[in-house]
């Protein structure tokens, strides 16, 4: 019996992992490119996850066929706020991003608030209460799609920046700034595409945690420390690190909530990371650093 | 003035019964004999973290002075602030209401928002009604000013005990063994520290809790928590939460394929109109320990009638019950002070004694302490979207379905 | 190496007898070694005086005195008239000269420039030769990293010049400059 | 004394005495509103100087500088409440505490070479760390919160620190005095401009000489240290504590929002950011109430857009700017005295009988204004310090 429930309370974990590795994803690919800390990225993802409720109230749309719109949504908003706002303070002091993305957060936090009102809201799908049962271990149904669904976009996103010529660029830009300005790459626009490209993936992160869980305005801080710690764990800017980050720490969390105390488990998770911190101080899968 | 306000009591009383069909008679003397209006500051946490509950609190505020003006009870106004859930913001929102003008305080839902209030209050000399918060040490303070028509996590756990006594003894068939499972926030917490003391004392309780659980209540995912709860095979989850994580716990419920023969929550979270809109008929059974109202009292009825005008669709809960209450108690000081000196009102609240009222119990009286000992908790249960009172017997307006309905038969 | 950046794979540094090698910057700079950088680093946000002071404090026992070394310094370099501008508003040559100030007032036994004179006009480099010399004369020990063979020329006594490791010629500046085999190696092109 | 005044301005420490004058007499004016907003305002003032210490002077951020007000608050009120000793006396534990607590950080990170952005993480991680587990930690009532007595207090009870909004917009008044000339003094002081060198430039700081580690350590253990005594002021004013409240991260934003707006790295900043930004929540909320916009929400998100303004158009603070307008108001009032000599002759004359005093002016100056090339100087930074291939 316990082996069976370690094992299932360890895959849920994995599983969750996942999709909180694709969140983090855009995070790094954000602070990659750009180097911008995206300090209002769990409330991006709230946008998205309020974003799926009026799809799915309104057209009732499978949240795997709003993956798509609500990424494109996404991808506008981060193209937006890269272009309007955040540009001017590429070069600013970190304080000074940091605040401006603070800002940022409380706008979008209360305007959901003012939108949508305090209370937790979620969608019911024909499969939201779904399960498999792998001989006593009883897996959550939602949480193996989801999880696939992240593992899809992360690859996607890979293939992206290894195989197209924007991708090539944007990862020149990342790179090398005056090198890539000096070829005649249009760096706005690439920092802009990156930002977009990381909220996409928030987006797509956000429709796939609608499926195992509710949203309310407040949770995005939330989600913002969840992507920090794996961001971190994982390698600040590394791809693979972010999922890696999400799994461990998915993970951690997860068994750590069952040997000790639940409501102490996210205490692991800044445990793994004060623990990496000081011993690779890149991340598990970051590069070492000059 | 000082005849006048002596007629206070009976005529209130009598006035109730009479409520819209006796017009033009004397009450109304009285309230236009008191001249304007009690200045009421209303403190309740509308954004940040509590902006739910806080908002579900205000519903009850809403509806408050079409049926003040029923019971021929003076008018109040309303001034809102909001606390945003932060004790610094209560504290300063208070000190403004009063310099506003605000002639009693009401709020603040949270132990430590009131708390903070409660200091200014006492300081500032203004009445201070809490209308919900659980924390045993507000009215442990000595202070002259503060009122709690709410019940401490004490009395809460002693009816809650009793009431699961009465109702498997009805039902014939109890649950032997049972997982604690509780919110880690300041009720939670109340709740947890009383939870096996006040047990002891209810030795006839037919289960045994096989292990407690403790869990965060903004966790994002709750699978484990309620893993490791099916884990130990319990016939009955006893629940503390809140209502983001009653969604979730039940949600990992169905899909760890595991129905508890009963749910026996202590607290919000199961009742709620979210929770039943959100699950549908996955939120049939559980049943509720918790501060409620007596659905055979006139005034339970005429604030569900009112609230079901303002905010169809939403079932009258806690936070309406002791937020209207809390205003009651406010109106009714004012109209037998006679005057809005905060001295004499606060005698007038101490004075207290409102038999008709809305939650379950003799009605609201305050001890020295201001706390009214006399609120009593009942049992209910989700009943295909309604809720239904099911114990005690003499408040009740059903009986217990146990064991619950399995989540996949439904 | 010698600053106690990079450590060494072998061998050892030392400075009037004690090992430097191994040691942190800090140390190795309280020990008397003062070092400029090829990309200069100034305090950006802070005044000409305050970089040269923060330098100055190495030695001085106070804030007082390090003003008072700083302002010497400054006045030495010809900094002085700039003393309250921000650093981050300096040209380039001023920057250098920042560099070379700050160095100095640590008060170092041995000075390490690294090509402090590129992107100097040639009477700005002679500015500084001059500068450099004097200081040579007060027993200040002097490591220079440079390709402005003028200023190499100017401050250097003994010149041992190689060419892909191997020693080609050695002898005063003026020999130097005439040694067929140097001449053909540089093309003559910086030879004066 | 000699050192606190050398080289401030005349004009500056009349204002100066002005503003403090104008502090001191507010309470005998002030009604209970203004005057609990005013303690506000001078605990974020306190709290944002002690952070800037860490963040402005030797360019370490903090985001988690809630972790040493939560220390400061629950040591000293436990003390207090669980063996009656007088906060005054329990502040030297709380002290301790939150200094080795900073001494920890700093270690783990200074010397694993943990800078920038992943020290900021760091510091939140540990804040949350110490939220979670005060949140368990039922010694002090866990995450059910730990309440001190209260009662209603005829006279003030200095000594337990127990008594009316006076006593402590007072007490707060002094310490947020003491602050600012301890931070004044340090900025004279070696350690002041060992720190400064240290965030310009660690590398070239560490070229002259300086040990940057032990020098970052002070900043960060002082910084901690002071900023625990708001805690204590914290606990003994609100009387209760949660560790969901107190040690949130949102409270760390709270805190370094004043200094971030005001002016980082600035003695002002602090002051002007606190005063600023608790002045605008609160004029915010008079409008939504006078324009009867009763929206839970509306106001925070007008207060988001103006925190983005002052951000976007004021990227070295509200302060730096208003120094300059300061300036120039102090040099018009004063040349309007002595109109007598030719302008260009008094300026220069000026500039010589006052010479320490601009030196002051300008090196501050200085300090603020980054100049143009800051955008190029910073981005050559970060080549330098970061690989930046990472994708």
């Amino acid at each position: 019996m316990t082996t069976e429930v370690v094992l299932k309370i360890a895959i849920s974990g994995v599983l969750t992992g996942l999709v909180y590795g694709l969140m983090a994803l855009g995070l790094s690919v954000i602070f990659g490119v750009v180097r911008v800390v995206n300090f209002a990225h769990g409330e991006m993802m709230t946008i998205a996850m309020y974003l799926v409720i009026v799809f799915f109230s309104a057209l009732g749309l499978d949240p795997f066929i709003m993956l798509v719109p609500v990424s494109a949504v996404l991808f506008a908003l981060g193209y937006l706020m890269q272009r309007a706002i955040i540009n001017p303070f590429i070069n600013r002091p970190e304080h000074s991003q940091f605040m401006l993305l603070v800002a940022v957060a409380i706008v979008m936090v209360n305007g959901l608030l003012l939108i949508f009102g305090p209370d937790s809201q979620g969608i019911t799908t024909s499969y939201s209460f779904d399960s498999f049962d792998l001989g006593g271990v009883i897996i959550d149904a939602g949480k193996v799609y989801a999880a696939i669904a992240a593992l899809i976009v992360a690859v996607a996103l890979f293939s992206f920046f290894r195989l197209t010529l924007t991708g090539k660029a944007i990862r020149a830009c990342a790179d090398n700034y005056n090198g890539a300005l000096v070829v005649g790459l249009d760096v706005k626009r690439l920092y802009s595409l990156t930002f977009g490209i990381g909220a996409a993936c928030v987006g797509a992160a956000g429709t796939m945690l609608m499926i195992v869980t509710d949203v309310t305005p407040a949770i995005g801080p939330a989600y913002t420390l969840l992507a920090f710690v794996i961001v971190i764990t994982g390698g600040l800017g590394s791809m693979p690190g972010a999922i890696v980050g999400g799994v461990l720490i998915g993970l951690t969390e997860a068994l750590g909530g069952f040997f000790f105390t639940p409501s102490a488990k996210t205490m692991f998770s800044f445990a793994i990371l004060v623990l990496v911190l000081p011993f690779r101080p890149q991340g598990i899968m970051g590069r070492k650093t000059a | 003035m000082a005849s006048k306000s002596r007629i206070s009591r009976r005529t209130f009383t009598a006035g109730i019964g009479a409520a819209g069909i006796v017009a033009g008679t004397a009450p109304f003397n009285i309230i236009s004999a008191q001249g304007a209006p009690l200045k009421v500051g209303v403190l309740l946490p509308r954004s940040g973290a509590q902006a739910g509950i806080g908002q579900d609190c205000q519903r009850g505020v809403d509806v408050t002075a079409g049926l003040l003006k029923d019971l021929k009870l003076p008018a109040l106004q309303i001034m809102n602030g909001d606390t945003e859930t932060n004790v610094e913001v209560a504290r300063a929102r208070a000190e403004r209401l009063i310099s506003d003008g605000a002639q009693l305080l009401v709020g603040a839902f949270d132990s430590g928002q009131s708390t903070a209030i409660a200091q200014v209050a006492e300081q500032r000399g203004i009445p201070y009604v809490i209308n919900i918060a659980a924390a045993p040490p507000i009215t442990e303070q000595g202070y002259k000013f503060v009122f709690r028509n709410f019940p401490t996590a004490g009395r809460i756990l002693a009816d809650a005990f009793e009431n699961q006594i009465e109702i498997f003894k009805t039902t014939g068939n109890a649950p032997k063994t049972a997982v604690f499972m509780h919110v880690n926030d300041t009720f939670g917490t109340a709740m947890q520290k009383g939870f096996t003391g006040v047990m002891g004392k209810f030795p006839a309780t037919p289960y045994k809790v096989v292990e407690t659980i403790s869990y965060d209540g903004t966790a994002r995912d709750l699978s484990v928590e309620v893993a490791k709860a099916k884990a130990t095979n319990a016939e009955a989850l006893v629940m503390v939460s809140r209502l983001n994580d009653a969604i979730l716990i039940t949600r990992e419920l169905v899909k760890q394929r595991w129905s508890p023969k009963a749910i026996l929550s202590m607290g919000p979270g199961w009742y709620e109109d979210q929770y039943i809109k959100t699950l549908g008929k996955l939120s049939d059974g559980p049943m509720h320990f918790a501060p409620w109202y007596d659905p055979n009292k006139k005034l339970a009825k005429a604030l569900d009638a009112a609230l079901a005008k303002a905010h169809p669709g939403i079932n009258m809960n806690t936070n309406h019950v002791y937020t209207f209450e809390a205003l009651l108690v406010a109106a009714d000081a004012y109209k037998r002070a006679g005057s809005a000196d905060p001295k004499a009102l606060a005698d007038a609240i101490r004075a207290t004694n409102i038999k008709d009222n809305v939650s379950h119990g003799p009605g609201i009286q305050f001890d020295a302490k201001g706390q009214n000992e006399g609120l009593r908790n009942s049992a209910f249960q989700n009943r295909g979207g309604k809720l239904v009172t099911i114990a005690p017997a003499t408040a009740s307006n059903a009986k217990p379905e146990h064991p619950m309905k399995p989540y996949d038969k439904r | 190496m010698i600053a106690g950046v990079y450590k060494p794979d072998a061998g050892s540094v030392t400075l009037n007898g004690a090992r430097i090698d191994g040691r942190r910057p800090d140390e190795v700079c309280r020990a008397g070694v003062g070092r400029t950088f090829q990309i200069v680093k100034p305090f950006a946000g802070l005044s000409v005086l305050d970089n040269v002071v923060v330098g100055a404090l190495n030695a001085a026992s106070s804030v007082t005195e390090a003003r008072r070394i700083a302002d010497e310094v400054l006045e030495t370099l010809g900094l002085a008239p700039k003393r309250m501008q921000a650093a981050s508003t300096l040209t380039l040559p001023d920057r250098k000269r920042l560099e070379v100030a700050r160095a100095l007032a640590t008060q170092p036994t041995i000075l390490l420039l690294d090509e402090v004179m590129a992107g100097l006009r040639p009477t700005e480099v002679d500015q500084m030769v001059r500068v450099l010399l004097d200081l040579n004369k007060q027993g200040l020990t002097i490591l220079l990293i440079e390709h402005v063979m003028r200023a190499v020329m100017a401050l250097a006594g003994d010149i041992v010049v190689l060419h892909h490791g191997e020693l080609i010629s050695r002898g005063a500046p003026d020999q130097i400059a005439k040694d067929p085999k140097v001449l053909e190696c540089y093309l003559g092109e910086e030879a004066l | 004394m000699k050192l606190l005044f050398d080289g401030v301005s005349r004009s500056a420490l009349i204002l100066l005495a002005l503003f403090f004058a104008a502090l001191l007499l507010a309470p005998m004016v002030a009604n209970d509103y203004v005057l609990v907003v005013l303690v506000t305002i001078l605990y974020f003032a306190y709290a944002g100087q002690c952070w800037n210490i860490m963040m402005g002077f030797a360019g370490q951020l903090s985001l988690g500088h809630a972790l040493y007000i939560g220390l400061g608050a629950y040591v000293t009120a436990a003390l207090y409440v669980k063996f009656g000793i007088s906060p005054w006396i329990g502040l030297f534990p709380a002290l301790a505490i939150s200094g080795a607590v900073g001494a920890v950080i700093g270690f783990l990170a200074f010397r694993f070479g943990v800078s920038g952005v992943y020290f900021a993480i760091l510091t939140i991680a540990f804040a949350e760390f110490a939220r979670i587990g005060f949140d368990h930690f039922t010694w002090v009532g866990g995450s059910g919160g730990f309440f001190l007595p209260v009662a209603n207090y005829t006279q003030n009870d200095f000594f337990n620190l127990r008594g009316s909004q006076k006593m402590f917009y007072y007490i707060l008044l002094a310490m947020t005095v003491g602050a600012f000339i301890l931070c004044h003094l340090l900025l004279r002081s070696r350690a002041g401009y060992y720190w400064l060198a240290i965030r310009e430039s660690p590398e070239a700081a560490e070229a002259l000489g300086i040990n940057i580690f032990r020098y970052k350590m002070y900043a960060v253990v002082l910084s901690a240290a002071l900023t625990s005594l708001g805690g204590v002021i914290f606990a003994f004013f609100y009387n209760n504590l949660f560790p969901e409240q107190v040690f949130h991260i949102s409270r760390s934003i709270e805190l370094i929002l004043g200094p971030i707006i005001g002016g980082v790295g600035t003695l002002f900043g602090p002051i002007v950011g606190a005063f600023l930004l608790t002045g605008l929540a609160e004029s915010l909320r008079e409008i939504m109430l006078r324009l009867g916009v009763d929206l839970p929400g509306v106001k925070q998100v007008f207060y988001g857009i103006c925190l983005l303004l002052v951000v976007m158009f004021l990227p070295d603070g509200v302060w730096p700017p208003l120094k300059k307008n300061s300036a120039l108001i102090a040099t018009l009032t004063e040349r309007r005295a002595d109109h007598g000599a030719p302008r260009s002759q008094r300026h220069f004359e000026k500039l010589q009988r006052s010479e320490g005093r601009a030196e002051r002016h300008l090196r501050s100056a200085a300090r603020k204004d980054r100049g143009p090339d800051w955008p190029e100087r910073r981005r050559q930074d970060y080549m330098l310090q970061y690989d930046r291939g990472c994708l």
